[in-house]
């Protein structure tokens, strides 16, 4: 009787009496389940968050410990002696920052940088959309984070998913979980945040504005670029080395076409495991005493103000170089520059249409719109050299 | 942390969103002056040595502009210059730069 | 020439002379390739797991020690040092619980559950199934094994292999090797061990039933599925949460539709990899001390009855729930709910057919046959709840 | 572990049993019940609201059979609480089931 | 101001001062890149070699820490606490000697034996090849070399990156750089390296010498025989069972036919992840203080001699089986001894072909290739007992 | 390490070498010996029973050739058994193998 009266004790229905906001938690993950399916919110990785973040609060489950991560400190004694859940052990790839890097690799192996070797001051556009991330550094400096946190939160204005997991899981690990929601769900919602503050900011001759054919890249020059960012980001910024060096290795694989099978395997497979691996990881660490509180909703906030600082950044600063050169840029496609790739350069594309049909600005949104990946990796770098 | 508390980090914050921002335009400046330079020395060597085995198909017609290249490189280093000297991003003003 | 000396004494053959049942080991690692590759037992699982046992008995080839894990503890000294063997460390995956889970985010990919939803009380026959184990668990109790002990022998008659690792490499892991072996080989005799059980207690009438066509099962019943499984069982019983959530994170996967380039990796390359690790190293935990025993024996014994009592259960209960209702369930599909699928269902088919050409039984059974993966994933539960 | 000795876990193995396949088929039931409410649920969406754009073509004809349906639901029910009761398997007893 | 300050040194400019060294690294790694790119250099392993080289000397950016490995002790607390970057964490897969294993399933499950189970006496030819290894060895002694250093040295005259990758990581990890370099590169040389030697030790009439066509061999033998070279060899030799066990069970997964989905994987997506991680981390252990050293070009002379030396021995010996064999062997299949598969046999069959073009030496020189691969496991076992 | 320095491990290096090549060349032989006799039981086998249901279809007519398989055989044991004595390789000497 003893056993069953035990048995009876240790399911969920009796924990989740001591842990009612666990039922919210469940809730949430099967609401952004449900932006995942339904609404096709980033699935590849918000699927793999909102599944992880459900499993995290099954009440009694112990797939993830929070406890055995906290302060920042690994409990390898629980770990070791086979305690840990498999979200526990997943979550080291996070922690110690590996799982960033290699889909990074992926990343790099499928971006091609050839429309920003063609116009290179793209790259302009692609600094000035890192604004939204030092303005929500400051707010979020103002609501009283502390600084690192403060810069975890920022980060999502960089609209890239590994490049916050990576700060955040060094800078503030226990705000990964509302920080990883807030950039993914942003970035699906790119479509909806950006072409407003993109008319806002432009007239409407502004969004008629032809730009002129990119020239042709050539093979060599597509080999040499990402050797040359790596040495030289890194020599400026060392601690940006790790993201800006994955993002390259996995570039050269592709353009140096002398390793298909390499660049296909990181592509795919590679990149898909990594993915959710990091994907129910990063979602166990949603557990309610890190989720439920005040904060997640300032950052949640403050991660669309970040977004659409970013995006009037880009658009301001195309403005401002129109004022100084000849030839034009659109200034449509500056809000590309937070990343968010392929799908800011595509709203650039589809917002430029509207005022002329036969206007394509794809092309010329893909190079403000890489040059954000390497914007961002770079702020962080920053960030990361300050407070990590 | 405290929500919602006066910041404590108060003096030192805008330092940083200051070092940030530079640091990013400098960076990428200087990204943009090395792929000038490099594509300059790809055109250049691909005068100076036979052509390509096997040239990409241009998508289209397009104008060679050699002369516009080296403008945007003497704009893009004198922004880097700029840049280098400490001033913010507000304060860049170009004089020099003129189409001819 | 004391060197020639110390390299004689070091090869295989002076080993041998003090472990000669290792050469025991290899015989038997050689008849399990037999059966693997010639006799077609589960394959993809008993040739890895014999070519393990292979290598571990290689008289001083140091690929696995039994001794790092002695007791269920990791000796993480000696594996941090370097001391460990391939096989120590892939073994890790399997001591830590990582593996099972991985292979059942794949396997429920691989599934379709419609037949189960669409024909729910098929779970009745899912559960009358799990009879095998606790029957085995009795009679393994009776013969003097410890209560973790029985509950691994059980287990063999959920007839599903990651369950049956995961719930012995927490409970029991000395018995690894023998349950492993066990489990995929009876799996792969489920046509020669079930026919005879099903005729036996059925009449010809009862074996020629036919049953009504499944209804259609809508995508989103498809969807909630997963999730509301694995919110309910992990309520109910937080220790099959892994098992069970990671089997439905697949099937989302899967079903979700919105993740496809995930779906397919997990059903391939990440299971196939896991596969290998998982097979290697469980056939490496089968030295000769703790294969070559009446316990084994014993075990192989036990294991058969499980798989026999769990048919007999499914094809009673079967039999039971006509008595009650008007619509008839034909008995043979009562044995598909010892899982090995698809195994079993297409057992159910063929007995089916003999009887009746016409009677196309194989969906039917294709409901009882995935709810024995949930019913032993519960049972598995269960054991682990009392004895892990 | 002494192998055919005596066993010495002999008071409460049945128990385990009894636990075993009691918590096996409590929560299996739970689950018929919970997939039928769902089919319910989706029914009465179904014919609430729009027809799903792309409805699954179905097999064959399937003929509708709503009325069955909330029976075994009844059913199931009866079955879960008869179990909740703490009778093992064999002692359930349905009396109040008739196909109309 | 302090800030800047900080900032400013940190900067990679900054710390190259105190490490002007990392200069020339990077221009080796640039050195190696172009190798791999342009001259096509076994790419899929020298890219990634090359681009670890350049990862780790990139002032500050911490992604590999060579003193987290110093003395062959790998410092976990470093590592445990997050302090160690992605380089240092794929580096444990070398360090414990588990990519090396991997790789060789993959590449066991891509070699077809069946030219040398047709002609076994192949084997004699890739047993002389291993001359260089042991030739090496003896210079490497002379020039000052410990023992175990000379063996690593020695060994990449076997042609065989895997197994000089995990001989060196267990006996000289600190040469793992140049010793990595060294091989891959001259693997890359062997049209280059091989046929000056094999015309100046054979006549013309010896190389127009045309072998009568092999055997069929039957499905059987295929099967059989990874297994009983997996037993013999590790009874033998019990420190080659690693190598040749994984090789030999990639094998088996290839010939017995029945678990093709892992054969494809374990040739395919998880060879070419382990060759990523393990190309980027063995290059990373190329530092300036490790790799800018006269040992570095001593490493580099006496390989290009144990490439040269293994080569002649296979001819050589193939001459002499000649005096004693009246069906003639053509001594250019004995260079293909040093395995380097199949490149190796292929330039057999192109310098054969000068002398007639009628020749088909491929498939002859396809047996001593992959005994190549067996004899330098062999070598290494020998080195790894003695020495390890 | 001391490079260019007298080797202090001289003494005992010779020994390694012979090690390595006998153990390689032994190990090796045994090999061959251990193929021709997995070859022969095929045949064997092959002949006494039925043959093989699907036979790979020989790439061109290959002569059968019985007698130089045993022969070979005899050959690879002899070499097996002068390595087993403990000689080196230069010193094997094959006397008895006529081609019949
Ligand atoms: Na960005
Ligand atoms: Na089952
Ligand atoms: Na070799």
């Amino acid at each position: 009787m003893e056993a069953i009266q035990n048995f009876l004790e240790s399911t969920g229905f009796a924990v989740i009496a001591n842990e009612p906001l666990d039922l919210v938690m469940l809730a949430i993950s099967c609401v952004l389940l449900y932006l995942a399916i339904v609404k096709k919110f980033e699935p590849l990785l918000l699927l793999p968050i909102a599944f992880g973040m459900l499993l995290t609060n099954l009440p009694g489950a112990g797939m993830y410990h929070a406890d055995y991560f906290a302060g920042g400190v690994i409990n390898w004694e629980e770990l070791g002696t086979g305690h840990g859940g498999l979200l526990d052990y997943l979550y080291l790839g996070v922690k110690l920052g590996i799982y960033p890097c290699l889909i990074f690799i992926g990343v790099g192996a499928g971006t091609d940088f050839a429309p920003l070797i063609a116009n290179p001051k793209t790259l302009l556009l692609g600094a000035a959309a890192q604004l939204g991330i030092f303005v929500t550094y400051i707010g979020a400096n103002l609501l009283g984070f502390t600084p690192a946190e403060s810069g975890s939160i920022g980060i999502i204005g960089g609209a890239d998913g590994p490049t916050a997991i990576y700060t955040t899981a060094t800078l503030a690990p226990h705000l990964l979980g509302p920080i990883a929601v807030a950039a993914y769900s942003y970035m699906a919602l790119v479509p909806v945040i950006q072409p407003p503050i993109m008319k806002l900011l432009t007239t409407k001759e502004e969004r008629r504005i032809k730009m002129k054919q990119l020239r042709p890249v050539s093979k060599t020059e597509k080999i040499l670029f990402p050797i040359m960012v790596t040495i030289f980001v890194s020599f400026m910024l060392p601690s940006a080395a790790p993201l800006v060096g994955c993002l390259m290795l996995g570039n050269l694989m592709r353009e140096s076409g002398v390793v298909e099978r390499l660049n296909k395997t990181v592509q795919n497979e590679l990149m898909n495991i990594v993915t959710i691996f990091l994907g129910i990881s990063v979602g166990a660490t949603a557990t309610a005493k890190n989720f439920l509180n005040l904060q997640t909703l300032a950052i949640l906030a403050m991660g669309v103000v970040a977004f659409g600082m970013g995006s009037a950044g880009g658009v301001l600063l195309a403005k401002l170089m129109n004022v100084f050169s000849k030839e034009k840029v659109n200034p449509l496609i500056g809000s590309a520059g937070v990343s968010a790739v392929p799908m800011a350069a595509r709203v650039s594309q589809v917002v430029g249409q509207k005022e002329d049909p036969s206007n394509f600005l794809l092309m010329h949104a893909m190079g403000p719109n890489v040059a954000g990946v390497i914007g961002s990796a770079v702020a962080a770098g920053v960030l990361l050299a300050l407070f990590g | 942390m405290k929500l919602l508390a006066a910041a404590s980090a108060a003096p030192g914050f805008l330092q940083v969103v200051a070092m940030g921002l530079i640091t990013v335009f400098v960076v990428l400046i200087c990204l943009i002056i090395l792929i000038k330079i490099m594509g300059a020395l790809m055109a250049g060597s691909a005068k100076s040595t036979a052509p390509q085995p096997v040239p990409q198909p241009a998508p289209a017609p397009v104008p060679a502009v050699p002369q516009p290249n080296k403008q945007q490189l003497v704009a893009a280093i004198s922004a880097a210059i700029a840049e280098d000297m400490g001033s913010g991003v507000n304060h860049i003003k170009i004089h020099s730069i003129r189409k001819l």
